[in-house]
């Protein structure tokens, strides 16, 4: 189901900076970062910031992502308040990380690594939950996880199917315990999402480690990922550090992972809508009850493809 | 810097070699005790141990991390790193349990989950994953005991029970000091300061309303082997026989559920802040990354 | 020694490589079929291919053995015989089907169980009898249909169903006729004499009560594609309707289990001697054994 | 829990066949199968037919393990007029399946190749169903998968756990569907035992193979396995020739299978009574009900060893 040209992304160019993305050398042209080729920068954007010529799939920050993949001025933030309050009072080395939470926030444009709401996929309503990889490489802390719990929890009263898209580095060491309680709290409120028959859908996008792979995100009813994303619990140079093992080839690659029987399938950022909404019109008989005509009706108008 | 610090002896205590683990806890307290053992899909962990037995006259199922008290031992026994077919061996026991009707009881001990190319393979996070989704709706009543290194998401595996117990020279963090060192100071000499700042100690915990008792060492574990598992002994009935009356009663269960995910689901440290003090920040803003945070 | 039987001309035609195989149905029958990977435990078996869609309305999940049409398929999908990943990734859709309560259909196609080395290792008796025993009570409604040769428990490991179909030209049997021949005849040469005694065709399988019904090949399969996917689709629609009535009445999906574990609890064919004619044999009588016996 | 001289066997030197366990080349003496030396008979028999050199196991009828695993006298035996009616009229180049199966009833000295019903070990009651090898190499027919479904419909009834004790050379050729049937019919039974939270037990003797392993024998609660028995999907030569893979030392033994996580235990011949009966006292908390001291205490007294 390409769908490359539907919509146009309205992204600047500034967005793309040397650790998210290709490196725009001027105006008009920006560097891919895997084939270091030089693409058109329309092209690039309208093509969702992945490479015409390598397929390489550029980093997306958690506003780009809802853009991307969510119908136009559906999305409906929840709980955008809930901040961290440091609860171990956390310096390391002089860094504070009171303050640290400061200056991520102007920097990242988000004040957590997680954006929560609802919204619409080609006409499905989902609750989603997009992590944003500029805060603390999406670390899992106490805000992040009380935010993923609401959201399911809402999902939940409202009959929502559930979407979460992930990338993160690791646990979060400024919240300590508390961070790694919120990978219990998140698959928690995954049980209750699924005694009302009501499916998570994971969506894995590069990197994704440690405490949100080894939670939420791997225990989804449908786990999809990037072309070439990098997905495992310990990162690569832990494990060489460690054990002195030669790591292969595609090692930790979604790739890797779809051979080794861990996700379902990998999506191209540009199918990414049409395969969720294709997966929500199925789940829909689940937990709208069959023989729910209207409500598959009205996805297949808008999208027209699903049956 | 200094070469010491409080939680950091604790940490050493903590990881004695000599402090009692799982087998002796589970030997001592569980009569008639049956190992079982194989997660019925590719190989039994030794890092991992489990089975059934006799606690104070009813049938338990006991799961902990196994580690050796010597070299060779924790050769044999990956230095109680469990791979994901020790955490599948666990999941296989959790249902076993929750089939039967028998309650649960932890025993948490290990560095972390074993991070090598095999483990990757088949899924550590997968297997940590799963066991968290496992534990968190498990119909039988469960009690984890932190006895000494509660070391990360290889840690929680088998830690996610109604109640949570910790040995007073125990300690329990997302991430080792070392690895903290490592990551945040930029220097693995550090792990004295960077325990300190995880605040890993059960005092800490309890604190923090992250466990439910300390289990009192008035001499360490090392050098009071039998009266630290008698205590914890003592200890794991009185919480065990708790939640034994809460789930006796009439749907005592589905409470029991309900207690249990109001006690995770309660975890956290955060404030709802105004939206005005937030600020309507403008989508995609320009921000680079900065990933301080591990991979474990 | 005769080269060939009716029966062995049936082998031959449920083997044909241009006969459709499961994806050919799937994709015909289930509309915006997506397609679900891996076992979450080890690998992505492409011998066992399963997924979730729309059946005629309804939200299913389909599985199934899945052969390749020509050499270069079939070495990537080892001739449809799944190792234990793939018992494995049925299971989870198994599971997964139960979850949601969406009916589950079965393409059954297999020569056999894949019986290697990794197999062995990783279980493959282990994985077919827990699929068996996860469809004996799964709380969803299933239909399953021999397509092609339906090849002893490797076939049976996903066809434990409330309603069993047989294609007019598929076959079915404990062990192929070439095992049969070379145990019972010593001379594999005598496949089309075992193939005959093994009562392997859809008729006679019909005439013993172990499947429901026939699916009418006018044509064979092989040279009607369509024709004999859209007649599958349709018997598939009519058995799936009659189960589906009964799982929506109040209770319904007990009743289905109950019905489903008669039907199984019924196949066999025995009698009741008197004690008197087989006589109160003494124990420990010296005998030697007599294994003519397969290991598959 | 050694307990080699509690009870003395009372089998005679002629049970002692070339295929079913050592020779007997004089009255006095047996040779091992496996290490070929030479074992006092009565020793042999007082170790329950174990080599006292070496720890092979030697084969037993089902008659034999009854008298070795339950107390003297308990068993009651159950269907034993069950057999098979030969569905398939069933003649291989010239053997009569009809004529095979009266002639091996006759050396087995079973009409059938399982043999079910009830007993008690060291006092704790459990229904039980044994193989006999000598019946067909204890293939699964209908007659068999009849006799276990009934036993294990009737341990239900009577509120028994369940203990099986096999060995099998695979399926029964001679019975067809009808047979490979026969392992959805005693999985089936047994997920109506669990439903009740009564155990099965799982004893896997040497060989074990095929349609026993891919259905009942491995789905108990519990495995345990006699030491260096062979037990797997696919016999070894099998394996060789279809896969030309050459396989390990050790390849398909209980030991291998204890590595490979498919089994919980090994448990020697002599153990076996201990072990089991420890095991049913721990699982009577469930279908019994907690705070049954009575129960408990019976065991209690009758072996003095389990609390
Ligand atoms: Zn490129
Ligand atoms: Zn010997």
């Amino acid at each position: 189901m390409p769908d490359f040209f539907r919509r146009k992304p309205t992204f600047n160019r500034e967005d793309v900076s040397a650790e998210d993305g290709p490196v725009v050398p001027d105006g008009l042209w920006v560097k891919c970062q895997k084939c270091k080729d030089l693409v058109y920068s329309k092209d690039f954007e309208r093509w969702f910031r992945v490479c015409p010529k390598c397929d390489f799939h550029a980093r997306l920050s958690a506003s780009q992502r809802i853009e991307y993949v969510l119908d136009s001025g559906s999305f409906e933030e929840w709980d955008r308040g809930i901040v961290t309050s440091d609860p171990l009072e956390f310096s390391a080395n002089g860094d504070v990380y009171r303050e640290k939470v400061k200056s991520t926030t102007r920097k990242a444009g988000q004040p957590e690594a997680l954006v929560t709401g609802r919204g619409r996929i080609r006409g499905y309503d989902a609750a989603v939950a997009v992590t944003e990889f500029r805060f603390l490489g999406a670390s899992m802390g106490s805000a992040f996880g009380e935010k993923f719990a609401r959201v399911v929890e809402r999902a939940v009263d409202q009959r929502l199917p559930f979407i979460s898209i992930s990338n993160s580095g690791g646990a979060r060491m400024h919240e300590s315990t508390f961070s790694l309680m919120q990978m219990a709290k998140t698959t928690a409120a995954l049980s209750r999402l699924g005694e009302h028959k009501l499916p998570h859908i994971s969506v894995l996008t590069d990197p994704c480690y440690g405490g949100v792979t080894a939670s939420y995100a791997m225990v989804a009813d449908v786990i999809i990922a990037e072309p070439g994303a990098m997905v495992g619990f310990a990162g690569p140079r832990v494990i060489e550090q460690i054990t002195r093992q030669k790591l292969p080839d595609g090692f930790q690659t979604a790739e890797f992972l779809l051979e080794h029987g861990m996700i379902d399938m990998i999506s191209r950022r540009s199918e990414l809508p049409g395969t969720l909404s294709l997966l929500l019109l199925h789940y829909a008989d689940a937990f709208l009850g069959r023989h729910q005509p209207g409500y598959a009706m009205s996805g297949q108008s808008r999208n027209g493809e699903a049956r | 810097m200094s070469t010491t610090t409080p939680a950091w002896e604790r940490v050493q205590l903590a990881r004695k070699a000599d402090r009692p683990h799982s087998l002796d806890y589970v030997n001592a307290l569980i009569n008639g005790f049956v190992e079982l053992h194989g997660d019925r899909r590719h190989s039994d962990d030794p890092a991992m141990i489990a089975g059934i037995g006799a606690f104070n006259g009813r049938t338990v199922m006991a799961i902990g991390h196994q580690k050796g008290s010597n070299t060779r031992e924790n050769l044999d026994r990956n230095f109680g790193m469990p791979n994901p077919d020790g955490y599948r061996k666990a999941l296989r026991i959790f249902r076993h349990a929750e089939k039967f009707g028998f309650p649960l009881i932890c025993f948490i001990d290990t560095p972390a989950a074993d991070p090598g190319l095999g483990s990757e393979e088949r899924g550590q996070a997968t297997a940590i994953a799963e066991n968290l989704l496992a534990l968190a709706s498990l119909r039988v009543p469960s009690v984890g005991v932190v006895i000494g290194e509660g070391g990360s998401g290889g840690a929680l595996a088998i830690s996610v029970t109604d109640r949570l117990l910790m040995l007073e020279n125990a300690v329990y963090a997302v991430a080792s000091p070392e690895a903290c060192a490592a990551i945040l100071w930029k220097d693995s000499n550090a792990a004295p300061q960077a325990a300190e700042a995880l605040k890993l100690t059960a005092q800490d915990l309890k604190r923090f309303g992250i466990i439910d008792e300390i289990v009192p060492e008035p001499e360490p574990a090392h050098d009071a082997s039998d009266a630290t598992i008698q205590r914890t002994g003592e200890a794991i009935e009185r919480h065990l026989g708790e939640i034994e009356a809460i789930a006796d009663r009439p749907a005592g269960i589905d409470r029991l559920l309900e207690l249990r995910y109001e006690k995770y689901r309660g975890i956290g440290a955060w404030v709802d802040e105004q939206e005005e003090l937030i600020g309507e920040l403008p989508v995609g803003v320009p921000g680079t990354s900065t990933p301080e945070s591990t991979s474990d």
